[in-house]
């Protein structure tokens, strides 16, 4: 079926592109030497040719948008086409409501999605995120692009948060033992904050020194201030697309930690990031019975 | 380079007899930068200010923390003192040395090691303080009082009397409110018109007065001080320049409706002036009903005015004013007869509400003050009043009680009896609640002098029969039940919040009771002030108020706003949150968690495009410094004033590095 | 339409004609009528004077019946049962105490959720779905009909949910529909003295006397009820009520079942008109109902 | 641990919390010396990020104080507050790290028993707790394939 969409996607990247409604299609091409694929910036009709969608497409291409160079082109008045899985959508929903992103900035080419395969291309099992996903068809899209009728096409079996209920149910120490395993490997690299879509501050809390809430030094001193704080400020946010997880170079499964906090606010809250460009935002507002029985 | 002083109080015993005090003050002397460090049995005291002045000139210090009581207790005084000295009093700290030490803690050992580490944590506070200049906000020195009723008029008396210009809006054609309807007034049964249009005239014709009725607030902007208020004057089809209020419009218009001000008990006419006493006695045309703007025909009204003073194309008008402060008082409403079922849905004509019967007692009313039954206009000879009406009942009405009903029953009992000597009044009441000077006495009068009946109990049931009323109660005192046959009955019904008052509370950013009623500021220490600077409230859109607190209220809140207007200049504390615009993204989740609308958004060049981007600011005018910004900006790019990043950070880290100190030890 | 039928003590007794009407209307409508089996007394007003768990036991312990029956709700007759089984779901449906006595009281949970209708609520539901259509045999045109209703239909507001508390107009628009002419009246929910017939008589005279004075006075050929006890004060009571009054009232009155089946062409025998103390034939026939 | 003696940083706010420790103080309601005061003008104003410095500078727990719901001084702070505090919270237990240590109390003005009470009840819990070592251990610990990449580094 993938191969089917992917015509209809180029087709529209061109169109999109020859009628200059767009400065440049963002999405998926072949990657080097023809393994997996790569984030494509197509800027010509020609270009939109070389586009890709398959099971490799596991990428979060929303990151583009709030950084350089989309970013100025938008900024110039230029549009910005976009291919977007439902998460990737998600996370553009969530650019919107921060403001980061202008509506008439984007074009986005909703793709529907039945799941992307996971980290380590060689294995073909799905990726944890894509597990009963919610949103096999984009929350927003100005096309979408899926075979037949989008309703039919289903998320692949099981639970998303299943690493995560792995987790909770063990005893506390055993999280703290695993946590100060996996984190002492964390080499301060914020490749997970690059990665991040959410992550568009331009000067990062971690740059700061003034004061240094979290220690810079190449010292594993401030790594567990720096994921926990990270988590806080993707909490309410995050929409659970794994990038961090797998931009990792030393394989700590950070995307565990914002995906069960973003799970813990859906119960408490009942809000989940990226569905609605026009909700609040969880931490912008307050209900006045938010559970409250941990106050003494 | 930091020059600290620090002073460690003995407060007497109070800190001396738990705190090593020589112990605090010999330890804080070799943190760094404290070059001065000493220890006096009062500082407070004029000897104990005296050398901490000094000290200040002589080691010329750039820094102080006293160790001594709370800063809730001390701290004004110690900064007014540093003012003295020239030296910033936002570079003065206190360290509460006594309320949370030595009078909670009795190990002298645990007390003095909880005393130095507190004086710690403030050296290393008062290094990152800042000089902070009070913010000086211009006023303009203007009022705009919302509302033309009692209270309305009096705070708009009371502040154009002291020289303030002052706008004063009215959304109906005059002002006077619900004042103007009342026929005599409890406890002294002065007549309410004899005392209230000398006020209105007096407002109307004063030079520094500007009436807007028949006018709404179309919008408000801006902050304490500096409001920018949009007034949009209803289309009143006649050109208030040329009329000369001669009244032959009036006479002619063909179109008769029923008369609000009358609450139905008379007509007036399409276009109209509410009643006679109106100020301005000019009228206005109501197109609702009017016929040349139902039908498109008519036009009676322009072809007979001399001046030509009739403009149906007349349209509303936005006129945009600054002013320094606002006064609400928009009044109230009273609950609808139509909630009661078992008093008629206000289908029978004979059963009227309090404003209707005050109507008909006037002697400017439909009857001439002759109190007459609607339905066949003869005089009632029995006539029952229904106190509670909608008020203290959970199930229809409102939970509260509305404070004036039971006052202005004994009044309408007592009118009643005067005007009908041989007449029979009743009135069924839960409780008599007459507390205010002359109140109890009065209720007593009705009873004694007066000969009312005060029967304890509700009324289950109104009908009507052959042009009488049937009333059926309980009498709770008796145990019986009784059934009054009544030619006129009067509700008490529930004072509630004015329409649209809500709306109003959401432009002017103040909050509303659930029952729409404004709040105010503190309930008994701000009862004037809302929690938005510069807007006070005056009279019943607060709660149910009688005249005198109405009027009492509104002179409070004139004052507060005379305090606000009286310099040139607003000073504020200093404390507030300031934006580091290269750090901010524009996500502007400032923006929503401010309770104050402080957060602005400011257009500025993108360095890289040139394109226009917003960053946020925070109105210093506005900013009552919270910092609820500050933990959702993730880049850390709002800071606080007075309780910075840098102060609170050094304030933790300079008190665990004493844990590491202690771990060391170990 | 499929409910559990709870007719109540008084259906076998005081009232049958109530119930021999009800079931023939419910019928003809296609109304499918189940009894439920093994019912008891609802406890009506004695139960709650003597305790409160057992006035709220004894109606679950039908209403748990009606559950086991898959039917869309209980159909009651009677405005004291209905009071009853209403108050129970009410309280059972709030307090959880008491939920948990009335389990152990009757051995299985409740949780105070099967719906209740009084017989009105269901005629006046049929009748808005139009299944009078066609239906109507002899319209009632001009019989002018005084709908009272009573208290315990319409109170506690919060409890019954029973139409308008203070002017309720379910019994007028059913007997509008009927081709009847409703009066405008003014004692609909007042009391008739109820149970107090049977201690304090002279309060019921008096206040039933008021009703039927009331609905004389406003002109109304007959009353029309949905209340066994209201009926027995109004009819059965109605000589003693006018010697104790001096009044002269001769007013019939109908259960409203009774008043359906006779515009849809049942004979008075099958309605059991014949059982009232004061014979509504005359009067109808003086209206115009051909009976 | 006998002679172990927990470290609470508290963070108050200055309209109600810290009144109401003072209070305590006025009152003289004695309580454990374990606990020191850092005040702020309103517990909205009390990030996360402060709390997670204070735990990894060394502190085994700590405390905010806010005014009572509905009471706040600045209208929402505290609500604002309630929800931050709750997810931190949420993520400290999944981290491994006791919630525990993180208390956050209602208290008023008037209400120094209940300050006093507080600090004695959390120094208790924290005390039953031990010290905090997470975030210590973390700042010396190295993996074993960093020693790894230690040693081939060394070579």
């Amino acid at each position: 079926m993938q191969t089917n969409s992917e015509s209809r996607l180029r087709e529209e990247a061109r169109k999109l592109l020859a009628t200059g409604a767009v400065e440049v299609v963002v999405g998926y091409g072949r990657g080097h030497g023809g393994e997996g694929v790569r984030p494509l910036f197509a800027k010509s009709a020609d270009e939109a040719g070389g586009l890709v969608f398959n099971e490799a497409c596991v990428h979060n291409l929303a990151t583009y948008l709030s950084k350089e160079p989309c970013r100025q082109m938008m900024l110039r008045g230029g549009r910005v086409g976009i291919v977007a899985k439902g998460c990737d959508a998600r996370a553009i929903v969530v650019l919107l409501q921060e403001g980061q992103i202008s509506r008439d900035g984007v074009h986005v080419i909703g793709m529907v999605c039945e799941g992307v395969r996971g980290a380590g291309a060689e294995d073909d099992d799905k990726a944890f995120k894509c597990r009963g996903c919610g949103v096999v068809t984009p929350p927003l899209y100005d096309t979408l692009i899926g075979d037949g009728d989008a309703t039919g096409a289903a998320p692949p079996e099981g639970d998303p948060l299943e690493d995560v209920n792995e987790m909770s149910s063990l005893p506390r120490e055993e999280r703290g033992d695993f946590w100060r395993e996996q984190l002492s490997r964390c080499i301060k690299c914020y490749a997970c904050r690059q990665a991040c879509p959410m992550c568009y501050c331009e000067t990062c809390i971690t740059e700061k020194s003034e004061p240094q809430w979290i220690d810079k030094p190449s010292h594993p001193r401030g790594v567990l201030a720096y994921h926990l704080i990270r988590a806080m400020h993707l909490a309410g946010r995050c929409v659970g697309c794994g990038e961090c997880g797998r931009a990792c170079p030393m394989d700590i499964p950070v995307d565990l930690i914002s995906r069960y906090l973003a799970a813990e606010v859906e119960g408490a809250f009942d809000y989940r990031a990226g569905m609605d460009p026009e909700a609040t935002p969880v931490f912008r507002t307050y209900g006045e019975d938010d559970p409250g029985d941990f106050i003494g | 380079m930091a020059r600290i002083g620090v002073f460690v109080c003995h407060c007497g015993s109070n800190i001396a007899a738990t705190v090593d005090v020589r112990a605090v003050a010999e330890a804080a002397s070799r943190f760094p930068g404290v070059v001065h460090s000493v220890e006096y049995r009062y500082m407070c005291s004029d000897p104990g200010q005296k050398m901490i002045a000094e000290t200040i000139r002589e080691k010329d210090l750039t820094g102080v923390v006293v160790a001594a009581c709370s800063p809730r207790m001390h701290e004004p005084t110690f900064r007014r003192l540093a003012e003295k000295t020239e030296l910033n009093p936002f570079l003065v700290e206190m360290a509460n040395i006594r309320e949370h030490c030595s009078w909670v803690h009795d190990d002298r050992g645990e007390a003095t090691a909880k005393a130095i580490e507190t004086v710690r944590m403030l050296v290393e506070k008062v290094r990152r303080n800042s000089p902070l200049e009070q913010i000086r906000v211009p006023v303009t020195r203007r009022a705009l009082v919302v509302g033309g009723g009692i209270a309305g008029i009096q705070a708009a008396l009371d502040l154009v009397n002291a020289g303030v210009e002052t706008i004063l809006i009215e959304r109906s054609p005059s002002i006077g409110g619900k004042m103007a309807m009342l026929d005599e007034t409890f406890p002294t049964l002065d007549c309410s018109q004899c005392i209230l249009t000398p006020k209105m005239v007096e407002l109307s014709q004063h030079p520094l007065a500007r009436l807007y009725t028949y006018a709404e607030l179309d919008g408000v902007e801006g902050y304490v001080g500096n409001f920018k208020v949009k007034v949009r004057q209803k289309a009143r089809s006649v050109d208030h320049d040329k009329c000369t209020g001669c009244g032959l419009c009036i006479e002619k218009c063909p179109s008769r409706v029923p008369s609000e001000f009358e609450r139905g008990l008379a007509d007036r006419k399409s276009i109209y002036v509410p009643f006679p006493q109106a100020v301005p006695d000019k009228p206005v045309l109501d197109r609702e009903t009017c016929i040349w703007f139902t039908q498109g025909k008519c036009g009676a009204c322009r072809e007979i005015c001399p001046v030509e003073a009739i403009d149906y194309e007349d349209a509303d008008e936005i006129s945009e004013h600054e002013v320094g402060a606002i006064v609400v008082a928009t009044g109230y409403d009273i609950i609808g007869r139509s909630l009661y079922g078992e008093y008629g849905y206000g289908k029978l004509v004979d059963v009227l509400d309090g404003l209707q019967f005050e109507r008909m007692c006037s002697a400017s009313g439909p009857t001439s003050g002759r109190i007459v039954r609607p339905s066949d206009g003869e005089v009632p000879k029995t006539v029952v009043f229904i106190q509670c009406v909608g008020s203290r009942d959970d199930s229809k009405g409102r939970p509260y009680c509305s404070k004036i009903c039971c006052m202005y029953t004994a009044k309408h009992s007592m009118l009643y009896k005067h005007k009908v000597e041989d007449g029979k009044a009743y009135v069924f009441y839960i409780d008599v609640r007459a507390g205010g000077k002359g109140y109890e006495e009065f209720v007593n009068r009705a009873v004694d002098e007066d000969r009312v009946v005060y029967l304890r109990g509700r009324v289950s049931r109104i009908y009507e029969r052959d042009g009488t009323l049937f009333v059926k109660g309980a009498d709770t005192l008796s145990g019986h039940q009784i059934e009054i046959r009544a030619d006129l009955v009067v509700l008490a019904s529930a004072v509630t919040a004015a329409e649209g008052a809500r709306e109003l509370g959401q432009k002017l950013r103040i909050i509303s009771d659930r029952y729409g009623f404004f709040t105010e500021a503190h309930p008994k220490l701000r009862p004037v002030e809302t929690n938005t600077a510069g807007v006070f409230l005056a009279g019943a859109c607060q709660a149910p108020r009688d005249i005198p607190d109405s009027v009492s209220q509104a002179s409070a809140a004139a004052s507060k706003v005379l305090g606000l207007l009286s310099a040139d200049e607003l000073v504020r504390e200093p404390l507030v949150a300031r934006v580091n615009e290269d750090l901010c993204t524009g996500c502007f989740a400032c923006e929503a968690v401010c309770p104050y609308g402080a957060a602005e958004r400011v257009k500025r060049e993108d360095p890289r495009t040139g394109a226009e981007i917003e960053k946020a600011y925070m109105n210093p005018g506005v900013c009552e410094g919270c910092g609820a910004c500050l933990p959702v900006c993730r880049p850390g790019a709002v800071d606080l004033m007075g309780f910075s990043e840098n102060q609170i950070y050094s304030e933790i880290n300079v008190l665990t590095e004493s844990f590491k100190v202690e771990d060391e030890a170990k | 339409m499929r409910f559990a039928f709870y007719p109540g003590c008084a259906l076998d007794s005081s009232a049958k004609e109530y119930r021999e009407s009800t079931e023939v209307v419910a019928g003809d409508l296609g109304i499918d009528l189940k009894e439920i089996p093994e019912w008891i007394c609802c406890g009506s007003t004695p139960a709650h004077m003597a305790s409160r768990l057992l006035s709220i036991t004894l109606p679950a312990y039908n209403l748990v019946r009606a559950r086991a029956m898959d039917v869309e709700g209980v159909v009651v007759p009677c405005a004291s049962c209905y009071s009853r089984l209403k108050t129970a779901n009410y309280r059972i449906a709030r307090d959880p105490d008491l939920k948990e006595k009335v389990k152990r009281a009757l051995g299985e949970p409740y949780e105070g959720d099967v719906p209740v209708y009084h017989v009105l609520e269901v005629l006046d539901r049929v009748i808005c779905e139009g299944g009078l259509e066609g239906k109507i045999r002899v319209p009632l045109e001009g019989l002018r009909v005084a709908s009272y209703y009573g208290c315990l239909l319409v109170r506690p507001p919060d409890i019954t949910g029973f139409d308008d508390a203070e002017d309720p107009q379910l019994l007028d628009r059913v007997a509008g529909a009927l081709g009847a002419q409703p009066v405008e009246w003014r004692h609909k929910v007042e009391c008739c003295g109820a149970a107090l017939a049977f201690t304090q008589d002279d309060i019921v005279l008096k206040l039933s006397g008021e009703i039927l004075e009331d609905a004389q006075y406003a002109g109304a050929h007959v009353v029309s009820v949905g209340c066994p006890l209201c009926h027995s004060n109004l009819d059965l009571r109605q000589r003693n009520i006018e010697k104790y009054t001096g009044l002269n009232l001769g007013m019939p009155v109908l259960y409203v079942t009774q008043l359906v089946g006779l515009a849809l062409g049942r004979t008075p025998a099958e309605l059991g008109l014949k059982k009232h103390s004061i014979n509504p034939l005359p009067v109808l026939k003086r209206a115009g109902v051909k009976v | 641990m006998a002679d172990f003696r927990p470290r609470i940083v508290a963070f108050l706010c200055n309209w109600c919390s810290y009144a109401g420790a003072d209070l305590a103080g006025t009152t003289r309601k004695k309580h454990r010396a374990d606990v020191r005061i850092i005040r702020v003008p309103c517990s909205g104003r009390v990030a996360p990020a402060m709390i997670v410095k204070a735990f990894e500078k060394g502190a085994d727990g700590v405390v905010v104080g806010g005014c009572h719901p509905g009471d706040c001084h600045y209208v929402s702070g505290n609500y604002h507050a309630r929800r931050r505090f709750y997810t931190l919270r949420k993520l400290l237990d999944f981290m491994g790290i006791e919630e525990e240590r993180f208390q956050v109390t209602w208290c008023s003005a008037a209400e120094g028993d209940k300050w006093a009470e507080t600090v004695n009840r959390v120094c208790d819990l924290v005390e039953g707790l031990g010290p905090l070592t997470t975030f210590r251990e973390m700042g010396e610990a190295v993996s074993s394939e960093m020693r790894e990449i230690k040693k081939v580094a060394d070579e």
